[in-house]
């Protein structure tokens, strides 16, 4: 039983994560109906920013009068990383995305994907080979709950990405700029027609997406505190299984795929022998995608057509 | 026996009943019409007859086989040819591929042939060209054969839908307000091809329309569709004089 | 919004003198092309060594010089004048002395059926590919692997570019292909510590390569119904998550099988991709696919591409184009692994994962959708830049990435794009065709 | 050709990107400190001539096609000498194929796997293999500790950890009985969560962890394992052994140990003199992979100078040096003392190195191979 | 004058579709373009509403600025200049509410935006009553209904019109034109396009007749009605 349970937190951790890009991901996705193969990457480049922004602010409590508390440095550092990384991903919207469209999405998947290596390559090519410790902004205290290991590092993770998701499902279903981005998922080319400026609603867009990915990344820099120029492969990919595992543009959708996804690996991996954990799981994605053929959420694919 | 006989169809969308206890018998060589407001079913009739839509109930026979439950694609092949109300055309073919992709059905060069460039393939795709030119030449744009269809006027687009549906050598042919976006002199010609198709083939039609003078002057027998539900039937001037039909569609004053 | 129109300025007096001095070119056939490409490199199989050391350059440049260029700057009055002098000059100069003679030729050939005209084309390529790649073992590794990459990248773009599926699957099939090929030859045709005795004589292996080839584009077809069935239901984005599935499942499964090596990988594949050999296949895949692509059978794709509801309106089994798409590519894709297999005479589960999905998606869309010169011309594009810039190491993957992006602002569907192939337009001769043919 | 042999070109091929950058660097380093030393002693000294040395330095990206193509390009289109490289056993097994084919000696300095060498009098490699290293932990686990059951986890996806479980569980069945490796999880290449192999781990009852990864999944591996209760030994491989190691995982790694080629932490002599060196140019400890490249340029260096001399004709000197390789007998590396086996590898003592509570590579203990 | 386009050009690429067409529309009009498939019409409402750019040489002015400082959005948001366009082009994922709250974007007024989506239901009752249908899955001439409801919704000085009796049946057709009317009377001006040529005529007072991308007449309505060129051409006689 505790082994178990001890597995559902693991699953809500690593979920989590899942989550919170997956999420970043659906944004553009759900706006622009692009994949944005980027996104992993602005991630990785979010954690970075996370990680110079903390390395700076406690080197400057290490030094300065002022004593500030782990858990300030935090939010501090999650709201700056936040800011900073949605200069990268208007960035990436601005020189990627802008100029292609009315390409067709497969193009702008290409440049998503060459601009994420781009990034990597920059990374590397910039900051050099080495890994970065992530600061211990939390230190971990684990807690003993009735033989589960509980960190309070876990808690905080939990928490921040439930009450991401349902801010920006707030935000994408109910205000106007919500509606917009959908409507410009749609057919972009009318939306100028409504009053609406196009290039501000996509910059927003992508700001949004990237500044969740920033969190995500200052986050994961916590949990995992191994920054790479690659760590935003794996976890960029996975989340675009969720994104569209959730059904088109669903904020819920694509967080609760993302939180399916950890559980689904973990538990396969409880389960089963964990060589075989990407073989049962994709195996199982792929049947629900068979049986479920539209996500979760989503519309089927021919919505935006009718007869 | 009829052509088509459609015997107690009705379809819902969720809790939408679109459709509601219809019934229709066209025979060889007819041109009948379905009008009715906005939104009262009519396109979905079509959809529902070329097995787009499956019916919740309902009978339907074509040509002596019930339809009901076969892919479109095997109904069409059975030679019920269609166009649609919002254009669907393939936005990267040619006018003249177009043609040619609706004899689908018609090609048993097999993959071999598709593959390897048989003989009777290069034949069969000869002899294919040759009737897709034929059919452009009977619409009037044969001259437009190689251009791709999207940079094409609303009107030629309507008549590359037309070719298209003729190709599959149909025995009906449905068109879902096949005006839409001519004007009254395109529309005069377009009633003259229609008239023609239909004396070349001894084709079966049935089409859905908003405007009157078409409708009026083509259809044999027109049905008034009101919330799903066929509220008249009869010929042109029984529906013109039909006070249901009038108030519930036409109005009193009516502008072609 | 309109080409700003015509004051002639410098630039067009040189644009129409460069069209001037192009004008003769514009009459020679292909059959001249590869006739002066033919002289131009028996001329370096025979002074090229000597040319290249005279000019200062250790050995013949192995890519048009193009790599030496950016290890050494030095070089490069030399590289220049080592192409003029072996390629550009003598090309030039048979090419327009043969003009007349090579067009008669291409038009008594074209007399015959078309078959024999292309034949005679494919034999003249294969000798200057040849003589080219004879000259340094680079250049026969290079050339195979390019060949490959054109299977691959072909077979690609019947689902993501004619079907306009966006794909994820191929490195899956590619892996599939490779793994089978790869074990039935070594089982049968190689005498092996893993897999034992051959079963077979091993002379018998040139014979049945083949075969064993076409076993794994075979298998793979099969394993790809596990995304053609799927795509009856769904299609666009969930489609692209079933195949990233499947390409995340068959690389997993080949780590768990440990007969096969697992993680570590299989070796032992004997020596039998040679370059004829991969162009004999590469050839074969051009032609078929363009063949297929070409038939209404195959424009059933596009047409389920650009609007499904209306294909099966018009009567086109929309299944049976789905299958028939997923399971040709994933065929081509297989023998594409089998050769890849046999010329690396390694293979590990590792070369089939998501790094190979973005290197062949790049070269499709590179090349462009839905066009078969788009996609040999991105295949051979991309993998000639990758090598030529080696040399810079890191900023290797930055150029390459903004050059794609480049030609994707630019060219949206990619450089050459929605085009046909028609090899009878390419192998005609070239002048007053009427008149000739 | 090369007109007469005045320069001797030294090929390496190393993963400069791709997904261990890290490792490529280090190649490269160790490299280019190597020619330093070579042009400001004016040449190579062979026989009685000098010569000029130039490295050409490939990426593989990481890849074994890439890796293969790079062997291709310096072996039949720059004619160089020897090739020092690839890394990874990945691009190694591959790799060693083309230059066995092509009769060009190939020193691997890092490559565990046997197959780099099996069968390929032209290959060769710079450290021990993997089923030796398997025993040694194996054993100086039961004889340091006495316990009886053990936990691996490991990477299924990478060549170098995979095998090195596989050898490891191999060994320690033999010493306890089958069943004694009560949790053998793994996970896939990329991975940063391992929660749940960890939780099964915790459950299984095992005494210790094995886990032959990288340093830098070792720090995330460690700091889990702690964050779910886990406070027995955990225990590492020659993949550990990076200066890196400590940054990423700080305390939490303190007290474990590692087999390795050398410690870093108390080297002497020409050891610590590499180490300060590359250290003071570079600003960090070198990896194992900076010393076992080292060691073997110098193993190619000294087949070089043991040829006598240089004909010009790339074959015969290849040849020469291969033989002249194959013939040498105790080197005196950094990483230890080298002799080749008729297979190319060399029969080398192992390290076992323990983590002090300062954060430094401590040797505790050496292990060499029965004879 | 309201709106004056001089010299106007647009070229799709490589094909010219207006080769310098000129006309105006004073305050309080409504002024229709009549004219054969593929002769321009949409591509001058286009032109006008920012969404494809005008070639080199174009002029345009409203209410006494450039217009072609302006870009599409600004058009509509600034200077109240709305178009429904040729096809519908609903917003097909959001719902019948949605589309018609996001046609509000630019304007700041809640009270007044509530006020006229009432006044929408008000004219199209059927609109009302599949409020929460998602507009993709609407009927052909329900779909036109909404796109007409858009655009009284969003700011509305002018109202660009293409083809809106498209699809139309004759009796809702009529109701949509009485509508019209009664905006028109509010102080819209109207600039409408339609195939539907005599009814166009009847509905306008004055029109233009374009050809290929040149104006080849203009007029009262009433005149151009009676012309014999026109009649024969457009009217189907
Ligand atoms: N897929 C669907 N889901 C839900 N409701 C639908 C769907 N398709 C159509 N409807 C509804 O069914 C009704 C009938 O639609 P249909 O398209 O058949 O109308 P129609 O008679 O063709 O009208 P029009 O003349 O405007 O084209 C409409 O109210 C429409 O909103
Ligand atoms: N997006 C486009 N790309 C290329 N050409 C276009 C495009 N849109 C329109 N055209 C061309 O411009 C010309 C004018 O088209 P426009 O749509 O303005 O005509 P229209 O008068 O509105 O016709 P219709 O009555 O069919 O709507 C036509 O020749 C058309 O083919
Ligand atoms: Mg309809
Ligand atoms: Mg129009």
């Amino acid at each position: 039983m505790g082994y178990f349970l001890q597995n559902i937190v693991n699953a809500l951790q690593w979920g989590s994560f899942y989550a919170l890009v997956a999420i970043g991901y659906s944004m553009v996705y759900g706006v622009l109906m692009l994949f944005n193969f980027a996104h992993g990457d602005v991630f990785m480049v979010g954690a970075y920013i996370g990680f110079f922004t903390a390395s700076g602010l406690m080197a400057l409590a290490a030094m300065g009068s002022i004593a500030i508390p782990g858990w300030l440095i935090l939010i501090l550092t999650l709201i700056i990383a936040m800011f900073l990384n949605s200069f990268v991903g208007m960035a990436v919207e601005r020189i990627g995305y802008r100029p292609l469209r009315d390409a067709p999405r497969a193009s702008a998947a290409i440049t998503g994907l060459m601009i994420g290596i781009i990034l990597e390559t920059g990374n590397l090519a910039l900051l050099g080979a080495q890994r970065r410790a992530f600061p211990p902004l939390i230190p971990p205290t684990v807690y003993k709950v009735g033989g589960v290991y509980i960190t309070n590092q876990k808690i905080v993770i939990i928490v921040v990405a439930l009450a991401l998701t349902l801010a920006l499902h707030q935000f994408v279903q109910h205000t106007k700029w919500g509606m917009a981005m959908r409507a410009m998922a749609y057919d972009f080319l009318v939306v100028p027609l409504m009053g609406i400026p196009i290039n501000t609603i996509a910059a927003l867009t992508f700001a949004l997406g990237s500044a969740l990915a920033a969190a995500a990344g200052v986050l994961y820099g916590v949990a995992y505190p191994v920054l790479g120029p690659y760590m935003g492969i794996i976890i960029g990919w996975k989340a675009f299984v969720a994104a569209i595992l959730g059904g088109r543009g669903s904020i819920l959708g694509a967080a609760s795929a993302g939180f399916l996804l950890g559980f689904i690996e973990i538990f396969v991996t409880m389960i089963f022998p964990s060589t075989m954990r990407d073989f049962i799981a994709y195996t199982i994605i792929l049947l629900i995608l068979t049986f479920l053929p539209n996500g979760f959420f989503g519309e089927p694919y021919s919505a935006k057509l009718r007869l | 026996m009829p052509l088509l006989q459609v015997e107690h169809m009705t379809h819902f969308f969720g809790g939408l009943r679109a459709v509601h206890d219809y019934n229709l018998s066209i025979e060889q060589g007819q041109i009948r019409g379905l009008i009715g407001p906005n939104g009262a079913g009519k396109s979905t009739i079509f959809n529902l007859i070329t097995g787009v839509y499956r019916p919740s109930e309902g009978k339907v026979t074509f040509r002596g086989e019930s339809i009901v439950g076969l892919p479109s694609h095997e109904i069409a092949a059975l030679g019920m040819g269609r166009t649609f109300q919002n254009l669907r055309l393939w936005r990267h073919m040619s006018v003249l591929d177009h043609v040619k992709m609706s004899q689908y059905s018609q090609i048993d060069y097999g993959l071999i042939g598709a593959f390897f460039g048989t003989k009777r393939r290069n034949q069969q795709e000869k002899e294919n060209t040759e009737k897709a030119l034929q059919l452009l030449d009977l619409v009037g744009i044969r001259h437009l054969a190689d251009s791709m269809v999207t940079n094409l006027p609303y009107g030629v687009q309507r008549r590359v839908e037309m070719a298209r549906a003729l190709a599959i050598n149909p025995k009906l042919l449905l068109l879902d307000e096949p005006t839409a976006g001519m004007n009254p002199d395109e529309l005069m010609d377009l009633m003259q091809v229609i008239r023609q198709v239909h004396n070349t083939f001894g084709l079966s039609i049935f089409l859905i329309e908003h405007r009157m003078k078409f409708v009026m002057e083509l259809c044999e027998r027109i049905q008034t569709l009101v919330f799903g539900e066929v509220i008249a039937e009869g010929t042109p001037k029984e529906i013109q004089n039909n006070p249901k039909v009038i108030e519930a569609y036409l109005g009193k004053e009516v502008e072609t | 919004m309109e080409a700003t129109s015509s004051v002639p300025t410098k630039r067009n007096a040189f644009n129409a003198w460069l069209s001037k001095q192009w004008m003769p070119y514009r009459q020679v056939s292909l059959l001249g092309w590869l006739l002066g490409s033919l002289v131009a490199v028996l001329l370096e199989t025979f002074i090229g060594t000597s040319l290249a050391w005279a000019l200062g350059m250790s050995d013949v440049p192995a890519l048009f010089g193009f790599v030496v260029m950016l290890k050494q700057p030095e070089l490069l009055p030399s590289i220049i004048l080592y192409l003029l002098l072996i390629y550009f000059i003598p090309i030039a100069i048979v090419v327009r002395l043969t003009k007349s003679i090579a067009n008669k030729i291409a038009g008594l050939l074209f007399r015959y059926p078309l078959w024999i005209t292309a034949l005679f084309h494919i034999v003249l390529l294969y000798a200057v590919i040849d003589v080219w790649a004879v000259m340094n073992d680079y250049r026969v590794l290079l050339a195979k692997l390019m060949m490959i990459a054109i299977i691959t990248t072909l077979s690609l773009n019947v689902v993501n570019g004619y079907m306009g599926e966006f794909s994820c699957s191929h490195p899956g099939f590619l892996a599939v292909g490779a793994y089978t090929a790869s074990i039935i030859m070594v089982l049968f045709f190689v005498n092996d510590k893993v897999m034992g005795p051959a079963l077979l004589p091993p002379a018998l292996g040139p014979f049945f390569f083949p075969i064993v080839l076409i076993l794994g584009g075979v298998v793979a077809a099969f394993s790809a119904l596990i995304v053609a069935i799927p795509s009856f239901h769904t299609r666009g984005d969930y489609l692209a998550i079933i195949s990233l599935a499947f390409m995340f499942i068959i690389k997993s499964l080949i780590e768990n099988l440990q007969v096969f090596g697992g993680a570590r990988g299989f070796m032992g594949q004997p020596n039998l991709a040679s370059l004829p050999v991969v162009f004999v296949w590469t050839i074969i895949a051009i032609w078929t696919i363009n063949n297929f692509v070409r038939s209404t059978l195959g424009k059933a794709m596009n047409a389920v591409r650009d609007d499904e509801t209306a294909a099966d309106a018009m009567t086109v089994n929309t299944r049976n184009t789905k299958m028939t798409a997923f399971l040709f590519a994933a065929f081509w894709a297989g023998i594409a692994g089998g050769l890849f297999a046999h010329v690396m005479r390694y293979v590990n589960p590792g070369s089939f994962g998501i790094k190979k999905l973005a290197e062949v998606l790049a070269m499709v869309y590179f090349g462009g959708l839905n066009s078969v010169v788009g996609s040999i011309v991105g295949a051979i594009g991309f993998n000639f830049l990758s090598e030529m810039l080696r040399p810079l190491e890191i900023l290797k993957w930055v150029i390459i990435p903004v050059l794609l992006i480049l030609v994707m602002i630019f060219r949206p569907t990619g450089l050459i794009a929605f085009k046909d192939f028609d090899p009878e337009e390419l192998l005609r001769p070239k002048n007053q065709t009427e008149e000739e043919v | 050709s090369g007109g007469g042999a005045k320069v001797i070109k030294v090929g390496i091929n190393a993963p400069l990107t791709g997904s261990i950058p890290k490792v490529g660097e280090g190649t490269k380093y160790s490299a280019q400190m190597w020619l330093a030393d070579i042009n400001k002693a004016g040449g190579l000294q062979v026989g009685n001539k000098k010569y000029k040395v130039e490295l050409v330095i490939e990426d593989n990206e990481s890849k074994a096609d890439s890796a293969v193509k790079a062997n291709t390009k310096m072996i039949t289109q720059d004619n160089v000498l020897v090739i020092i490289g690839p890394q990874s056993s990945k691009q190694a097994v591959p790799a060693g194929e083309v230059a066995n084919n092509y009769k060009t000696p190939m020193i691997s300095p890092w490559s565990t796997n046997p197959k780099t060498t099996l069968n390929r009098p032209w290959v060769f490699r710079g450290c021990f293999l993997d089923p030796f290293q398997g025993p040694v932990i194996a054993n100086f686990v039961t004889n340091q500790f006495g316990f009886t059951k053990a936990a691996v986890l490991y990477d299924i996806a990478s060549d170098y950890p995979k095998g090195l479980a596989e050898y490891f569980k191999k060994a320690w069945e033999k010493l306890h009985g089958a069943g004694s490796v009560v949790a053998y999880e793994s996970f896939t290449h990329g991975d940063t969560d391992f929660s749940a192999q960890l939780t099964a781990i915790n459950k299984s009852g095992a005494q210790f962890l094995f886990t032959p990864q990288y340093y830098s999944e070792v720090a995330l591996i460690v700091k889990q394992a702690h964050q779910l209760g886990w406070n027995k030994p955990i225990v590492g491989s020659d993949s550990w052994g990076s200066a890196e190691l400590i940054k990423l995982c700080g305390s939490d790694c303190y007290g474990d140990y590692f087999s390795t080629h050398y410690a870093a932490a108390g080297a002497k002599g020409a050891t610590k003199a590499f180490i300060d060196r590359y250290n003071a140019k570079y600003g960090y400890v070198p990896d194992d992979v900076a010393a076992l490249t080292w060691d073997s340029l110098n193993i190619a260096k000294t087949a070089i100078q043991n040829c006598g001399k240089l004909t010009g004709k790339i074959a015969t000197d290849r040849k020469c040096v291969r033989d002249a390789m194959a013939n040498i007998k105790n080197f005196d590396g950094i990483t230890g003392k080298m002799t080749f086996n008729e297979s190319g590898d060399p029969s080398k003592c192992a390290v076992i190195v323990k983590i002090s509570d300062k954060g430094e590579f401590k040797f505790f203990k050496q292990v060499c191979p029965t004879k | 004058m309201l709106l004056s386009v001089e010299n106007l050009q647009v070229s799709y690429g490589k094909i010219k579709a207006l080769h310098g067409i000129n006309f105006h529309i004073d305050e309080g009009e409504i002024v229709c373009i009549i004219g054969a498939n593929g002769a321009g019409k949409s591509t001058t409402l286009r032109a006008i509403s920012r969404m494809v750019p005008a070639s080199p040489g174009s002029k345009m002015t409203y209410a006494g600025k450039d217009l072609l400082e302006y870009s599409a959005d600004k058009v509509v948001s600034q200077l109240g200049i709305s178009h429904v366009p040729e096809g519908r082009r609903l917003f097909g994922n959001l719902t019948v509410m949605e589309n018609l709250i996001l046609s509000a974007f630019a304007r700041k007024d809640k009270k007044a935006i509530d006020r006229d989506i009432e006044r929408v239901f008000g004219i199209f009752p059927r609109l009302e009553e599949r409020k929460r249908q998602k507009a993709g899955t609407l009927s052909g001439g329900e779909q036109q209904m909404l796109a007409v409801g858009r655009a009284f919704v969003s700011a509305r000085k002018l109202m660009l019109l293409d083809e809106p009796s498209m699809g139309l049946a004759p009796l809702l057709m009529l109701s949509v034109f009485d509508a019209l009317k009664a905006i028109n009377q509010e102080g819209t001006t109207i600039l409408l396009v339609e195939q539907n040529a005599r009814m166009a005529l009847k509905f306008s007072q004055r029109g233009y007749v374009i050809e290929t991308g040149n104006i080849v007449m203009e007029g009262k309505s009433e005149d151009l009605l009676n012309n014999p060129d026109v009649k024969k051409a457009y009217l189907g006689a």
